[in-house]
């Protein structure tokens, strides 16, 4: 480690003691392949602190009744904690209200709530829907299914060369056509953050609404809806340190007032005849079937140690280590950094001249050091990058400086046993 | 007293087995339906205001005892209230079945004071009933003061 | 106790120690009110045994890593456990690849996908969907919905006085016209097993699919699909002992086959451009985003667990106790059992004279006896019965005679404060 | 020898480098693409076939070296072989990738020696890769018994 990246650490040791947070998620204490796990998949999904496993287990194990049909006291238990979690939600994103937080299977899930629900009923043959080079392909898949079903089009805004997104173009491309924006917080490969605002206010000076993939900002930023201005907001809670099978749709009420139902089933009705029915206000319109309790559970266990970090010097930690990975990963002969100017989350994206991602991340994986290789679920980024695949290291604040003095080792190791 | 003697009350059993007001309101002013989806249970409400002042309230419908005695209860003791006076009775109410009644300014003013509605008082040990004890009470307030809307359909 | 029921529960013991099972599941220890809990809310969720909530810390506490996509360590232990549960889940229910089984949010999600992706591909204006009076709601609005979308018609197959399935008025109802048969294998309110068998063998002379909702059956019948011989077939982990959060639905592979996606995401594709994609073979194809991951290991060790029964031994129990509970029931003054005559399982739905059944169902959890009292989303059923609600007493396994004790204890007690 | 250097032997580096048949082959009987759409591996396999024997193979596209040193050595190691041979051949490959190969039986027949393929035993050690060892496998199997597929999309 070189001298001025040691007294960098020193620094952030001051703000932010990693050690401290290390000993809250048992999943870094296991090795991998002899040794120690360096985790640098956090964009992928997030390790889980010891009170969120709690959390899902205390549901399992003193609760485990159905919510919000029970008249029996687990069941009211449940029921009120689950509303309660809904609570916490509105207000860790700065919502209206509670009825604006409609629980998900997921952020995939929330965006193709958002698609065959407000997009199937409200678009029409030759309506436009614009999504970025840089989306995620589940804030574009869900857009590419409706198009087919409404007739309406989908058009991708490119990047500049500094990688973030092309206003310029986006203002040419938002026509009386365009419906609806669809655009990440932040990117899953680059780290790029884009300027919801902005993209907001330009969006609706057109009528078109805005929605949000919100999957890689929310661990990373301070995300309040109604500053942003957008309409939709999905997020997932496996990436925010809680369960899996849990997501996030959060829409502005006058939108989800007038949204047809998604799915139907139980607990989402006014009144079901035989032959039709009628449905409940939002959220509950939205929520068919018994929805993920335990997994509400463990997302409200994530807030509450949200809750105990200073997230200012959480983030500047983080950003600090993926500056320090990125700087060191550049000064690798034959490594390409891809970085976007301007604001980014604590993503890096590199490739090694002649050894393809795959077999760069089986090597890292060799030295136990778990990085993402392939597309990232992002072709179209990838194509506008010119590559097949990259490298992808994501931080979270318990990662630590030894986990990229991992990386930096299995890179060379790597280059070594390739003869490159 | 159990929480379940406390809750289920003679005065609630009684107005639950013969409600009073329990019919339709020819020349009402307003009129609501309160439905609770989750339970199926529905009434509809009618009420006639002049000059500011409940005249006459009346509903008819089915739920369980909580929710039917709640509604004939809150008939008997809105009549002849003025509207700003049976909006905060609500309020009152409110805040006794979900058992934050701790705002004693309400209590010092006679014409809040719950009377036989304080028979209600139980609920708040049975959270899940909260919506029974106030169905009645929403659609009111709908037909009240947007007699026009309809159906009012609580979830929790 | 009666002396019968006395002998009858002594006979019982000796297949079924009840004791043994009760032990592992953590959420009987809990008492409710003052009394120890007597959980007969079974139908609208089942207690989780320890080994379950084990199953679903074990991924978060060693694993925690996203499936499918990574090449590191950890997350192909995930992808591995991940695959081998579907594996199990094909064998459990005795289908002819794992291929067949896709993963969902739950009973209602798969059946929302089965609506939304085979019905909305080939349901034409004037189609018919034939759906039972016994059904719940989410085998019903699934199907109002998507007949809204395509300009199908939704029928309701009536039951028969003995609040068994209608099969002559089925038989008549099977036009040309219909290219659906939505039902459900056991009834969430009356526990009635319709014979899917005969089911299928009539709408597949007619060339209708069969869709049945497992949700009621799985927990206590042995299914195999292959016998069964119906076409898609749905249920939920959280009913069978397992996680919520997770359904499962099995379809046929030449069905599967020709379904478009329903949801877009990562994980579902096989090329994506700006603006369209093609899409992965099944069950990826119908896997858009992160899946229930800890919730697929929670499952897997229900699915342990139940080897460790005798399930048959375990049904007859579950069924004695709830012939018992019908009859003493029946046995008291104003109280009506709506029972079918033919197969069933151990589900009792009756109402109480002059006491509505919120009212009952709150004077049982005064004794910490938990029912579910309501609609049970199934409101057709409701008017086909007569009443507005019913009170719905749902046995599993870890049931014992003294539940049955507290719950008609309890009914009595609510008579006299009822002055019933 | 750690698994690193287990998996990534000098020959596997070396057709890596240096793939053989690579191109596409003029008047080829079948034809397949096998893509990988997790990873986006992509790879066009021709193969020429006459009389059950397998004359001609080739292929293009682009991987990770494990898929790519496969393709190459899967050329090199069918070629000249009966179509029944190469099918058995695979079927061992997959044995030895997987770390299933326990069948002593095909062992001792002298045409499913594996020979330089043998050098793939390490990705048995780290099982998502078995996918990139045999994706052209997968293509060659396509093309030469359904030569009108097209594109063979493997998933894990
Ligand atoms: C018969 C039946 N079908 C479907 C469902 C829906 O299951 P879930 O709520 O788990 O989606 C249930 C349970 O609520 C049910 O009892
Ligand atoms: C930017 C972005 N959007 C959407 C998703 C999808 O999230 P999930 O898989 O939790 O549905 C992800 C994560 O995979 C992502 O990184």
């Amino acid at each position: 480690m070189s001298r001025s990246v040691m007294s960098a650490s020193a620094d952030r040791a001051l703000a932010w003691d990693v050690d401290r947070v290390r000993a809250d998620f048992p999943a870094l204490r296991r090795s991998v392949r002899g040794h120690p796990l360096a985790y640098l998949d956090n964009a992928a999904t997030a390790l889980k602190p010891e009170s969120v496993i709690a959390g899902v287990a205390e549901y399992y194990t003193q609760v485990s009744a159905n919510v919000a049909r029970g008249v029996h006291t687990p069941s009211q238990e449940a029921t009120a904690r689950f509303e309660a979690v809904r609570e916490r939600v509105a207000a860790f994103i700065g919502a209206a209200s509670p009825a604006e937080v409609v629980f998900t299977a997921g952020t995939t899930a929330g965006l193709n709530l958002v698609a065959q629900s407000y997009g199937a009923a409200m678009l029409e043959p030759g309506d436009e829907i614009l999504v970025t080079e840089i989306e995620h392909h589940s804030n574009l898949v869900p857009w590419h299914l409706v198009a087919a079903r409404t007739g309406a089009v989908v058009r991708g805004v490119p990047l500049t060369e500094d990688l973030t997104l092309d206003l310029d173009r986006l203002e040419q491309m938002l026509s009386d056509r365009v419906r609806v924006v669809a655009v990440c917080h932040a990117s899953n490969v680059l780290g790029t953050v884009l300027p919801i605002k902005q993209i907001a206010a330009m969006a609706h000076r057109r009528g078109a609404v805005v929605v949000v993939d919100g999957a890689q900002a929310i661990p990373h930023l301070p995300v309040r809806v109604g500053d942003l201005g957008c309409d939709f907001y999905a997020f997932s809670a496996h990436k925010l340190f809680g369960p899996t099978g849990l997501g996030i749709l959060w829409g502005r009420t006058e939108l989800l007032a007038k949204m047809p139902p998604w799915q139907g089933g139980g607990g989402m009705i006014a009144q079901v005849e035989l032959t039709g029915s009628t449905y409940a206000p939002p959220p509950m319109r939205f929520e068919a079937g018994t929805p993920p309790i335990a997994e509400v559970y463990g997302l409200g266990a994530a807030l509450d140690y949200l809750d105990g970090w200073d997230r200012v010097a959480a983030t500047r930690y983080e950003d600090a280590l993926a500056d320090e990975a990125a700087e060191r990963l550049a000064g690798l002969s034959g490594v390409t950094v891809y970085r976007p100017r301007g604001p980014r989350v604590s993503v890096v994206t590199f490739t090694v001249a002649d050894i393809h991602p795959h077999d760069i991340g089986t090597a890292l994986d060799a030295k136990g050091v778990a990085v993402r290789a392939g597309h990232h679920c992002a072709q179209p980024l990838m194509r506008r990058l010119g590559v097949p695949a990259t490298v992808r290291v994501s931080f979270a604040p318990y990662n630590s400086p030894a986990d990229i003095d991992a990386l930096i080792t299995g890179v060379g190791h790597a280059q070594r046993v390739f003869g490159a | 007293m159990s929480d379940l003697d406390e809750l289920y009350q003679t005065l609630i059993l009684e107005h639950n087995k013969s409600p009073r007001n329990f019919r339709a309101l020819a020349g009402a002013s307003g009129h609501a339906a309160g439905r609770n989806p989750l339970c199926g249970d529905t009434f509809d409400v009618w009420v006639k205001v002049r000059d500011g002042l409940v005249e006459e309230v009346s509903f008819l419908g089915q739920g369980c005892a909580i929710s039917k005695a709640s509604a004939s209860m809150m008939t008997t003791a809105v009549k002849g209230k003025t509207v700003a006076d049976a909006d905060a009775l609500f309020r009152r109410f409110h805040q006794v079945v979900t058992g934050h009644a701790t705002d004693s300014a309400d209590l010092s003013d006679p014409k809040l004071t719950l009377g036989c509605l304080s028979a209600f008082a139980g609920v708040s040990a049975f959270p899940i009933r909260v919506k029974c004890a106030t169905l009645a009470w929403h659609a009111l307030m709908t037909a009240i003061h947007s007699p026009d809307a309809g159906v009012n359909s609580t979830t929790p």
